[in-house]
């Protein structure tokens, strides 16, 4: 409903406009496409997650165009595969000097991000980034840089809310008596999370104890073992594919039991985990990009916006729609739906860095859950301040979101986590 | 061997003339390199020419150690990473300008050439390349782990606020600059390695390791100077690139795939060549560069498998790579041409 | 024992663009002990390494018995009677001296009563490996080497074995012990072509020998005529340190 | 106690399955002085082929011999075809060419299977064998068990066969092994297949334990060479020991020091070794300057 009266506000708008301030030029510009470039590892180890974000963000622009296009200049995308920081450099320069594209949209991982948003800075072309969650992409003081997504910093702090304002009564612990422990891999994101556990346990006065390793490590069955003989109740982990289901195999085998496991990571969010130890994914806790919220937390914007992505990304890619092309795609919706709308002349990128910052949408009214209100330039510029992560629990093979409870779609089971004896 | 005793005979003789063309034809490249360089205003172009030159530089480095000395160094990446950090680490703590700095990360990469050099000197090909593999992952772990000093896996950013002084530029061409620079003193060192008993002695390391054994220290020395110079050229190029992409990390400047990157643009180019790995930089970097361009991602891998067949087939079919190509091309066409007037 | 054994025709042998050999023609007699002399890069081991087949002659014939031997594969020539005692005698420096002499007889390894019997025969023509069967080929000294890369060539029973430089290296005591185990070979009736820097030693017990000089044969004849020879005087015998 | 037996026990099998890894990489080295940086991607498609035998209802473990006569033929054909022309080149370009295969062969499996992840899950993936409070899974034993009899049945190929006799005399002198009428280009060819083989077998073995995706090999390539070095380059024992050694060093700096120590515990323990033993552990002495032996 709320698109189609925004059309229709955008046509008329349009048309008023064009008479007003003189048809030609108005007319050859909206005539041309506007290119936004799409820069994601389509190659690669990041291949998978990378192209999976691609192809929800294209739903978002598929919705403009099917709607008309942004005030009737159709979208073309400019793909380009980013596989490391390296070929990202080039391709964002590419993009920029001989694609011409005035957006880049991108680009799953902070690594690439981090090579990407120096190039669009220079040349003065707005980053967007949808997925990257390294806290320091909207520290550096880039004026033209964008997060849509909530950072690695807040998945512990929506971690340790969880577990004390949830968990722990539901499992009787208190702080003073549950021991917690936390696993993580070591590279920027892992640490980057651990991070800011760290801090928040600080605040909260906890204490925990914690485990890094390599994340292309073949065994794990010491950090097991460690974290078997501590006694430890509550589980967090911060972990990729490989170790989040090597560490879980380890863990049945050399019987680590714990009463809960709340993984923070890629590793454990995607259908790759229940694949990998079957049932055995049940009853784990994943803190991570929203899915399948309880419509009735949702604005009705939000929630025809979340409609649509679903049925329209189940036709075009033959499956279901994952958590990181939601991700995609709630990021570019921001983008072509609250910001692009309202920009006179998307080439130049200080109106489009207006209008973003100008957005100021409730939480709930993206798909995401989230709503929109960029940061203004200084510490943390924009980055989205209303995007969170949400809690989710594998129930007999399929997240189901749990927390923040107004978004909940079901109850948790397995609280605690039985015993691997009786498993 | 007796390629060596050949060209040093034939030599002579040639020298005055051919010096003397060679030096007129590399101030004419030269000095088209710097025109187009700060010419060329299409910002992608100046982007895939700096990376060309940058690929060169470090190619045509790497060759002095690989190609001239025949050794299999796969652990350049360990150089490039302590140019970049330590030129970053100097400028964010004693506000050191990156110049200055740049220089101080190649000393400290020629210094630990050396003593690499040194202990790892009785080894030879994958027992050597082994060895430098190893020893990049160790610098890479104690990168990744020196959080206060690194910036850790997080790694280090450049602010970018355009002052010469502090090698940032505004524009992408001043940049282009410096780059052709490195890549002018990288081939400038090599073609008078080439010519001097530096080069020899390498030569002779190479075709046979034991006659060269017999020379002794002096080859000895040659080794570990010729290694010290490859790491110190590899170092500024790491420098040249942090201040360019503003940001370095572990995986952005230690990762095996950049010490592989260097031997494959040298092997391509024509190892053991003075020219070889620029045309090999080229190559690669255009080539990499279009494929993707084409391709966009859309398909998939389509663009390594076809980079990695074409790599192949050089390696096969070009012998001396695609110098040696360019050459074999030549003679035939000189030889037809010259059959072809007796004729007449 | 007139019959001829080996017989090469204007032989022709090419590296891409470097002729190596130019129209060699020569003869090995049944029995017969021949040396082949040259200076450094002349084509002696070229000619020794085409006649077993390593390297494919641009032009010319190489017949054996009369039958056509540039067109065979090696293991079909070594089949044939011809064996080779190479440059550097090397052995298989990690393998046992039996097994060094049986892969000697590599081509019939699967005749193994037949195998035996080889390997008795050539332990009785050099009783001194019979005591170090089992000894590492590489742990023995070079002349003790160089026999077990003989015994190794004996195994197949040739009729003709080509020997490249079996004395280079040797202590001058050694060199005497070799030459004479080469006499011993050539007395069980098989024929050597020796390849031979060493003029002096070379013309001092062979039957006839040839001289290469840049791929052409120059000079050929009985090798007492050829020790008198002015040519060869001046060229290989005074100035024996030219390499 | 129970903590050092099982880390030690954890240890040895993590060994095993690193002998396993790179016993293919020793053999080619060895004979044919290649030194295949594609080694890994080899043991990718083992996996590959495991997984959709076992998606067509195989066992793993009844796949792994159709695996290695599989992978065996992709050796031969792979040596006949690119690296028969490299023997007359200078030792870099074999390397090249290896690295070239690597390449194409990854992005080869990314256009055919995706970048997904694929799991092998046998009914006794999750199988323990418990000794008191010690625990190891049957899957990783089965895997360290078959490397000890693989090398076993490889060591005894080669002292037994008379193909073995021949591929020992051209890896140690090719010139001589040439001499006698070895064919060493079909040496060459059946040793490249075995060692290929022996690589697919490995990753027909690791399938139930570890997911298969395209960049899988590149740990699984450098992982091999730090054992095979470390063991002494061509050795087949070696590569046995370098993985125990390896497997040890890991899970042992791993608990007693730090998880994130294991590497750097072995690159440094590898680097020292060659310094001190420039062949290697087992490898023999003057082979670094040459290659190695058996």
């Amino acid at each position: 409903m709320e698109i189609d009266r925004r059309t229709l506000l955008q046509a008329a708008g349009l048309t008023l406009g064009a008479a007003a301030l003189g048809a030609p030029a108005l007319a050859q510009s909206s005539r041309e496409p506007l290119r936004i470039g799409m820069l994601f590892p389509r190659t690669g180890d990041l291949a998978l997650l990378g192209i999976a974000q691609a192809n929800g963000a294209l739903i978002a622009i598929d919705m403009a165009n099917d709607a008309g296009g942004i005030n009737g200049r159709k979208i073309e995308v400019v793909n380009a595969d980013a596989p490391t920081p390296n070929a990202a450099v080039s391709e964002a320069t590419r993009l920029i000097s001989s694609e011409n594209v005035k957006i880049l949209v991108g680009s799953y991982a902070s690594a690439i991000a981090s090579s990407v948003v120096g190039v669009a800075e220079r040349s003065d072309i707005i980053h967007w980034e949808v997925g990257a969650i390294a806290d320091s992409l909207t520290q550096r003081g880039f004026k033209n840089v964008f997060r849509t997504c909530a950072t690695a910093g807040q998945t512990g702090q929506v971690g340790f809310d969880f577990a004390l304002n949830y968990l722990f009564p539901k499992l009787s612990l208190t702080e003073k008596t549950a021991k917690i422990a936390l696993v993580h891999e070591d590279s920027e994101f892992g640490s980057t999370v651990a991070k800011s556990l760290t801090a928040r346990a600080n605040e909260l006065g906890l204490s925990f104890a914690t485990y890094a390793y390599a994340k292309d490590t073949n065994d794990l069955s010491p950090v097991v073992l460690k974290v078997r003989d501590a006694g430890t109740d509550v589980l967090l982990s911060v972990q990729y594919i490989n170790d989040a289901v090597l560490f879980w195999r380890q863990a049945r085998q050399l019987g680590l039991n714990v009463k809960a496991h709340i993984g923070l990571g890629a590793g454990h969010f995607q259908d790759s985990f229940p694949k990998a130890v079957g049932a055995d994914a049940d009853g784990v806790f994943i803190s991570g990009p929203p899915l399948d919220l309880n419509p009735a937390g949702l604005t009705s914007e939000g929630a025809a916006l979340a409609e649509q992505f679903y049925s329209r990304y189940q036709k075009k890619f033959g499956e279901k729609a994952s958590s990181v092309a939601m991700l995609g795609f709630a990021g570019t919706i921001m983008l072509t739906h609250f910001v692009l709308p309202n920009v006179k002349d998307p080439d130049s990128s200080e109106a489009i860095r207006a209008a973003a910052l100008a957005v100021d949408k409730p939480v709930g009214s993206t798909p995401a859950g989230w709503g929109v209100k960029f940061n203004p330039p200084g510490p943390n510029g924009g980055q989205n301040e209303r995007s969170f992560w949400i809690i989710r629990q594998w129930q007999s093979g399929v997240l189901q979101t749990i927390y923040p409870e107004q978004l909940a779609a079901v109850k948790p089971i397995m609280l605690p986590l039985p015993e691997w004896a009786n498993r | 061997m007796n390629t060596n005793t050949i060209s040093t005979r034939i030599q002579p003789s040639l020298q005055a003339a051919s010096l003397g063309r060679t030096v007129t034809l590399w101030v004419i490249i030269v000095g088209a390199l710097y025109i187009t360089a700060s010419r060329l205003t299409d910002e992608h172009l100046v982007d895939l020419m700096f990376q060309i030159m940058l690929a060169a530089s470090l190619a045509g480095a790497w060759n002095i150690v690989g190609g001239f000395g025949g050794q299999i160094a796969l652990g350049h990446a360990a150089f490039f990473g302590i140019g970049a950090y330590t030129s970053t680490i100097l400028f964010q703590h004693y506000h050191l300008t990156p110049w200055i700095g740049m220089l101080a990360g190649a000393l400290f990469a020629a210094l630990l050439a050396t003593l690499i050099g040194a202990v790892t000197l009785r080894l030879r090909g994958p027992f050597f390349a082994m060895t430098t593999v190893a020893f990049t992952e160790l610098v890479r772990i104690i990168v990744k782990n020196w959080d206060s000093l690194t910036g850790g896996t997080r790694g280090l950013w450049i602010p970018w606020e355009p002052n010469p002084w502090n090698f940032s530029f505004s524009d992408r061409n001043s940049y282009l600059l410096v780059a052709v620079t490195l890549a002018v003193l990288v081939f400038s060192t090599t073609a008078i390695m080439a010519k001097t008993k530096l080069g020899f002695l390498l030569n002779a390391l190479r075709e046979d390791a034991d006659a060269a054994r017999s020379v002794g220290v002096k080859a000895t020395r040659a080794r570990l100077i010729s290694f010290a110079i490859s790491a110190a050229f590899v170092a500024l190029g790491g420098t040249l690139y942090a201040q360019y992409s503003l940001s370095i990390d572990p995986t952005s400047v230690l990762s095996f795939d950049i010490s592989i990157q260097m031997a494959l643009m040298s092997a391509v180019g024509g190892l053991g060549t003075v020219i070889g790995p620029a045309l090999g930089a080229i190559a690669a970097v255009t080539s990499s560069s279009l494929l993707r361009g084409w391709f966009g991602g859309e398909l998939g891998a389509l663009h390594l498998l076809l980079y990695g067949v074409l790599f192949i087939l050089v390696m096969l079919y070009a012998r001396g790579g695609l110098l040696g190509m360019a050459i074999n091309v030549k003679k035939r066409l000189t030889r037809r041409f010259g059959q072809g007037q007796s004729d007449v | 024992m007139d019959q001829v054994l080996l017989q090469i025709n204007d032989l022709h042998v090419a590296y891409g663009e470097l002729r190596v050999l130019q129209g060699v023609s020569l003869q090995v007699k049944a029995g017969e002990l021949v040396s082949l002399l040259g200076g450094n890069g002349s084509g002696k081991s070229t000619t020794q390494k085409t006649i077993l087949g390593f390297v494919r002659p641009t032009s010319g014939q190489i017949l054996f018995e009369g039958e056509r031997l540039d067109t065979l594969s090696i293991p079909e020539i070594i089949r044939k009677g011809i064996t080779m005692v190479p440059e550097g005698r090397r052995v298989f420096p990690f393998m046992a001296v039996r097994e060094n002499l049986l892969l000697g007889a590599w081509v019939r390894r699967n005749e193994r009563a037949e195998l035996k019997h080889d390997l008795e025969r050539v332990l009785e023509l050099f009783p001194i490996l019979r005591t170090r069967l089992n000894q590492l080929a590489g742990s023995m000294s070079g002349g003790e080497q160089q026999i077990v890369a003989m015994a190794r060539a004996l195994m197949m029973r040739p009729k003709l074995v080509l020997m490249d430089e079996p004395t280079m290296g040797l202590a001058p005591k050694l060199v005497d012990e070799v030459l004479e185990l080469i006499q011993t070979v050539n007395r069980n009736g098989i024929a050597v072509l020796l390849v031979e820097q060493n003029a002096r030693t070379a013309l001092g017990f062979t039957d006839r020998a040839y001289v290469l000089e840049r791929g052409r044969l120059v000079i050929e004849g009985p090798s007492k005529d050829l020790l008198t020879n002015e040519r060869v005087r001046s060229a290989y015998l005074g100035e024996l340190s030219q390499a | 106690m129970d903590i050092f037996l099982q880390l030690l026990l954890s240890g040895l099998l993590l060994g095993g399955v690193y002998g396993l890894l790179s016993l293919g990489l020793t053999l080619v080295f060895g004979v044919t002085r290649i030194v295949n940086f594609a080694h890994g991607e080899f043991v990718m498609l083992g996996m590959y082929l495991t997984y959709f035998l076992w998606q067509l209802g195989f066992d793993p473990y009844l796949a792994a011999p159709v695996v290695f006569f599989a992978c065996f033929a992709v050796g031969v054909v792979t040596q006949h075809l690119l690296l028969r022309k490299t023997l007359t080149m200078p030792h870099l370009v074999q390397v090249f060419v290896t690295l070239g295969i690597s390449v194409v062969m990854q992005a080869g499996a990314q256009l055919l299977f995706t970048s997904n992840f694929y799991f092998v899950r046998p009914s006794y993936g999750n199988a323990m064998v418990e000794i008191g409070n010690i625990r190891l899974p049957l899957t990783t034993i089965i895997a360290a068990v078959l490397a000890l009899i693989g090398t076993a049945l490889v060591h005894l190929f080669l002292k037994k066969t008379h193909t073995g006799a021949a591929i020992r005399a051209t890896a140690q002198d090719p010139y001589a092994a040439n001499v006698v009428g070895i064919e060493i280009k079909t040496v060459y060819a059946v040793t490249f297949g075995v060692g290929i083989g022996c690589a697919g077998l490995a990753g027909a073995l690791l399938a139930p334990i570890y997911p298969v995706y395209p960049t899988v090999g590149l740990a699984y390539s450098l992982i091999s060479f730090v054992v095979v070095v470390l063991g002494g380059l061509g050795s087949l024992p070696g590569a046995l020991i370098g993985g125990l050694v390896v497997g040890l060093l890991e899970t042992f700096s791993a608990y007693y020091i730090s998880p994130e120590a294991k590497e750097a515990t072995y690159f440094t323990i590898f680097i020292i070794v060659l310094l001190l033993r420039p062949a290697g552990l087992l490898g023999l002495r003057g082979s670094e300057t040459m290659g190695a032996n058996h």
